[in-house]
């Protein structure tokens, strides 16, 4: 494997280090009562998106799934404007009427996180199609979860983009469990990767708490796909630290000692070694980076809690309303 | 807006295709998605088999390739969720949802996706999709070929529903469909679709939100709705016969509702029959004597009827499809009952 | 039939619970399926993990094991669709849909198959389906987990609906709805699913079709569904003490609807004010106040008025989100204004 | 391959002789305008449900397509119930109601025609889960086309399945188009049956124009099944003789050779040359099966159109009707 070259080690790890820092403050606002609603948290599977998201511009596409803050970071999306969205503020991304769960930013390329698993598969394959029309080269990624695939759109999706070869990355977040249900019992494969077969396109598996792994293969079925030559299917195995929500406990199905293998092969933290003992980045760097990141979350709360809320005017506007006339 | 001066007569269903085919050669982003629209797909030599299952798209594919005309597998969630992903991302595509009766396979991407979208992300999308399907009973196709089901949509906020009512109106509609930035179901009734009628070969719009008054009356008013429409006008006559004057409503956009027109009428003529294939319970049927039932309420001189069908699926055999759809007869007994 | 006389005080939550234990004691035919209703499923050690997202089935799979309290993958067509197909075949399934918003991932096989079969084989197969789901906002889970939505499925012949509004209708009603041999669908309002309200230990059933009068009235009849029937409460309390006598009826079944007992109140009270949270149009509030303008119309003295949530998607922001959902304030309100 | 005993022998030719009389029968009469909604013919995909259905008795259950003649008469149901059903008679298997979509005879373990694409997999999927739970050795029997295998209910199907192990056996018929569009179109696999590796099942393909070919691999994969083993994707590949629709012509998306070709290899054709070169059957004993059966499609219209239309009181029978009251 090549090292890739500075620029994108500092981008991959400050990505993954706002993902967290994002992740962990907004943890810490939910706890304290403030955005109604809860979250998912991605912690534990910040490179994914960053390794992935690495290969993209603004042009290219993403959609997203209900753990979607990482998607929308790695893609660029204004991280103040998010929280002010998370806390419900006119000032979010959405105008405070999406929250966590369709946080969007279309001019980012970002076409939503999603609430319903397996939803965005043929939302990003359309978006492959108007890439493929338009004929620029740009490219649409599909995050999922080991329990999307066993849905339908999955199925439906994948045989779609294959046949039109569209350009089109699915990428498989399998983070082992789809709420509390362990992928053994759900999914009728070892690998997700293996499903493949059933379109002809290539189905490639990835150390997802390695970002280096996932950017070179995210990078190879990204190129593939703006040459033209169609999907592919891109397995990360991850994990998430923590419950499938914020209120869940975890350990009611899963051992501690398997949370703590993870742990120790945290992505964040392995960079870091690898990349001091490779001289790629300095440790300094890396922290102010770390440091960087968490202050930055300070004024993004900063700025969402100075935000007003939306107007109550909002409810009706974006929309158009017939009915009862202007009375609801 | 009523009509036109158009003299050439075609069919509804060449109606849309002219619709289709000039809103392509308007906009370089209008596609078109869905199963057999071209037909034989791929194969060498057999370009439009098909031209769609019922002849809508005929010709299409040898103007604009089959890469803007572009036969599906069978996949509805995920063709039509494409169509929303395309939408989202800057065209501006037509999806083709061969019968209503089949929503159930993709209105998770529908409702959830097309229609929610432009809120949730607080203004900052656009969905300008069009669904065109097939609706209502008639043809021996039996329960789930032959709902009528658009009540469900119209349900939907997000969602604009319209149900052309003739060849003029399916032209217009459809066009102002494609244009709209918002997603539009366009309701097809498969018994309209041969039916001939004066079209203006130039592209026009029929506004969406907007009924029309196809005859004037003052003793009650019939609101038709598709097919419904015609069933109205028949009754009207009968009725005209029998010395009562009935005006005749075709609604034509479902959501939204064009409850002016609907209002202004039942003010002059204090009563109101709703006549409305689909099933009865959640209805379009129900929605406009609601409506009426609020805001028209002091002028009202009798009780608001509904004519539907009964709420059971559609049977196959003849007789009892027969019995399944309202006919004039219903209306005209169903007025004279409440002339009183 | 309209109160209990028991004293001991469970959740809705634990109401469900036990009629489900109940009913799979009592028949071996009844199974229960969907996402997580044990939890880490197949994974040694670690049994009935959730028991359902919302504890609904906790501790059920100790009793009944995995085969009975069978977890699924995310797989709504697939997993709701097998418990059509068991149900046809001799089981008494109960599907959980974890939200009604995710109707569309599944509705095919609700409305073409589970809705349908019995009528399409003229009568000669059986349905007993329960499928029980979510609705309603107010909890901060925005556009796609907040939908109450049931007037799309009341609007399909061949299901039954239920909407449960405490802890007694919620086990009476779940117990009606397993020994039912036709689909029926039990909407359960994620805001009542902790509150506490006494419930008899033994099974007893609530009738499908049937509404109660919970608070007798003369001067105004206020309809309530699900959550929407303590709005109703609350705003009778506070028109009491402005001399307003409302009588407030407890829908409880939506598909039949219990017809009689809405129009024996508005005969009475001559005035109607639905309240209901699902979107305005083709809803229950249109149906209900389109029955009422049929054939209660000689008995009404003022409109016939409805208040809903907008026909918007559900907003995320707390105070959008409020503002969406129907109160006691605007009841109280609407009712001044037609009480003249 | 051994050869079956004679009387399965004598069955396979009798339901495939008994279908193409049916499926001609049907013909004739839509050509005379008879029963409105025409029909779906399966002539020339005889031997699929001749040689799955032979393995299976009542207490089995099938779960078939919009193209359900054959399915049905191969699962006993009587076929002049089918004929009047056809025809729109109070005496058909579903009184009249149903027609030829929803064509059903749930006492025999026929649970409909499906109208639906892709929409009895499921169906099929549920049968499997009571035969699993009953523990009787029931087996379950999903027919679909090639055009179904890219619904989503496909893949949902097949890993529930798995998953659970369900005696299911999924026979994909694979005619080569779905309406007018071909196979190598809709469909990112070369076979159909290489979509079992998504599921860690066997996928086999037989010889649909070869009943004997098809009674044995779906004989493996009922035994399968009644042993607790699990599901098989049995892949048949076959054709339609007409078109997809009785109104449809095929040419307009197929060549006539092609169709020579495969009414060179006919079922029924090719199984008679086979039985008298192998002495398995005489010549004669099957002419007079044909001519039975022939004779058979007589009486059963005659049945048919001896019987009364249903009463308008059916319209609302066989579901609660509760609005409006009485007054449909
Ligand atoms: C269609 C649908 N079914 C069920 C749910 C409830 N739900 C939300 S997240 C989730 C688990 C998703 O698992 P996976 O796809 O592995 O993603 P992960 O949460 O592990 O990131 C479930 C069942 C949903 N949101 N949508
Ligand atoms: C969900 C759905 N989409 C589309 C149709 C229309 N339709 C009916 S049959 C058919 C082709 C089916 O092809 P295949 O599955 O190969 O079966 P075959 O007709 O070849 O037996 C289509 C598209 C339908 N009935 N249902
Ligand atoms: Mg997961
Ligand atoms: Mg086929």
């Amino acid at each position: 494997m090549a090292v890739p070259e500075r620029a994108t080690l500092l981008w991959l790890f400050r990505t993954m280090a706002t993902i967290r820092a994002f992740e962990e403050r907004h943890m810490q606002e939910v706890n304290a009562g403030k955005p109604i609603g809860g979250g998912h948290s991605s912690i534990g599977e910040e490179a994914v998106p960053s390794g992935v998201c690495a290969h993209l511009t603004d042009r290219d596409f993403v959609a997203s799934t209900h753990r979607g803050h990482g998607h929308c970071i790695a893609k660029g999306v204004d991280v103040k404007g998010m929280m002010a969205e998370l806390l419900g503020r006119s000032t979010g991304v959405c105008r405070g009427k999406g929250g966590s769960m369709h946080i969007a930013d279309v001019s980012k390329g970002m076409l939503g996180a999603n609430g319903v698993v397996g939803s965005n598969l043929p939302l990003a394959t359309g978006a492959g199609l108007t890439a493929k029309l338009r004929g620029q080269g740009q490219v649409s990624v599909s995050f999922f979860g080991d329990g999307a695939s066993n849905q339908g759109t999955f199925h439906e999706s994948l045989n779609l983009a294959a046949i039109w070869k569209l350009p089109v990355v699915y990428v498989c977040e399998n983070n082992m469990y789809a709420e509390s249900t362990p992928v053994e019992y759900s999914t009728s494969v070892k690998d997700i990767a293996q499903r493949a077969a059933s379109y002809d396109i290539p189905g490639v598996i990835a150390d997802g708490m390695d970002v280096l792994d996932v950017y070179e293969k995210a990078g190879r079925a990204v190129e593939r796909a703006r040459r033209g030559e169609g999907p592919t299917l891109l397995e990360c195995k991850t994990y998430r630290y923590f419950g499938h929500f914020l209120a869940d406990d975890p350990h009611r199905y899963r051992t501690k000692e398997e949370e703590d293998g993870y742990r120790a092969r945290d992505a964040i933290a392995t960079f870091k070694k690898r990349a001091v003992e490779g001289k790629w980045l300095t440790a300094q760097e890396m922290e102010a980076e770390e440091k960087q990141a968490y202050s930055l979350m300070e004024e993004a709360v900063r700025f969402a809690e100075d935000s007003p809320p939306p107007s109550l005017d909002d409810l009706l506007t974006d929309v158009y309303v017939s009915y009862p006339r202007s009375k609801a | 807006m009523t009509t036109t001066t158009a003299t050439r007569q075609i069919t509804y269903g060449e109606a849309e295709r002219e619709a289709l085919r000039e809103e392509m050669r308007r906009d370089p982003n209008v596609i078109i998605m869905g199963e057999d629209i071209a037909g034989a797909a791929g194969r060498p030599g057999f370009t439009d088999a098909w031209g769609g299952p019922f002849g809508s798209t005929k010709g299409l594919i040898q103007e604009f390739g089959a890469e803007r005309v572009r036969d599906t597998p069978i996949s509805e969630a995920g063709f039509i969720g494409a169509a929303v992903g395309a939408a989202a991302t800057g065209m501006r595509p037509v999806a083709d949802l061969m019968f209503i009766d089949f929503i159930g396979c993709c209105l998770d991407q529908i409702m959830n996706n097309a229609a929610k979208m432009r809120y949730m992300f607080g203004g900052k999308s656009r969905m300008p999709l069009t669904i065109m399907t097939r609706i209502g009973a008639g043809v021996g196709s039996a329960a789930q070929h032959s709902e009528t089901l658009y009540s469900m949509l119209t349900h939907l906020p997000g969602l604009k529903v319209v149900a052309p009512s003739d060849a003029y109106t399916a032209k217009g509609l459809l066009i102002s469909a494609i244009r709209d930035d918002d997603p539009v179901i366009v309701c097809d009734h498969k018994r309209l679709l041969g039916r001939r009628g004066p079209v203006p070969e130039e592209a026009y719009t029929w506004p969406i939100g907007k009924a029309r008054v196809l005859k004037p009356g003052k003793d009650v008013t019939l609101v038709g709705i598709s097919l419904m429409t015609g069933v109205c006008l028949d009754a009207a006559a009968a009725l005209a016969k029998e010395g009562v004057d009935a005006e005749v409503i075709d609604l034509l956009s479902l959501s939204p509702l064009d409850d002016e027109a609907i209002l202004t009428s039942v003010k002059k003529t204090q009563r109101l029959v709703v006549v409305d294939e689909d099933t009865p319970r959640c209805s379009l049927a129900t929605d406009i004597a609601a409506l009426v039932a609020d805001e028209a309420f002091d002028y009202l001189a009798a009780p608001v009827k509904r004519i539907t069908a009964p709420h059971t699926p559609v049977p196959f055999s003849r007789v009892l499809e027969q019995a399944y759809i309202p006919n004039a007869q219903r209306v005209v007994d169903t007025v004279k009952g409440i002339m009183g």
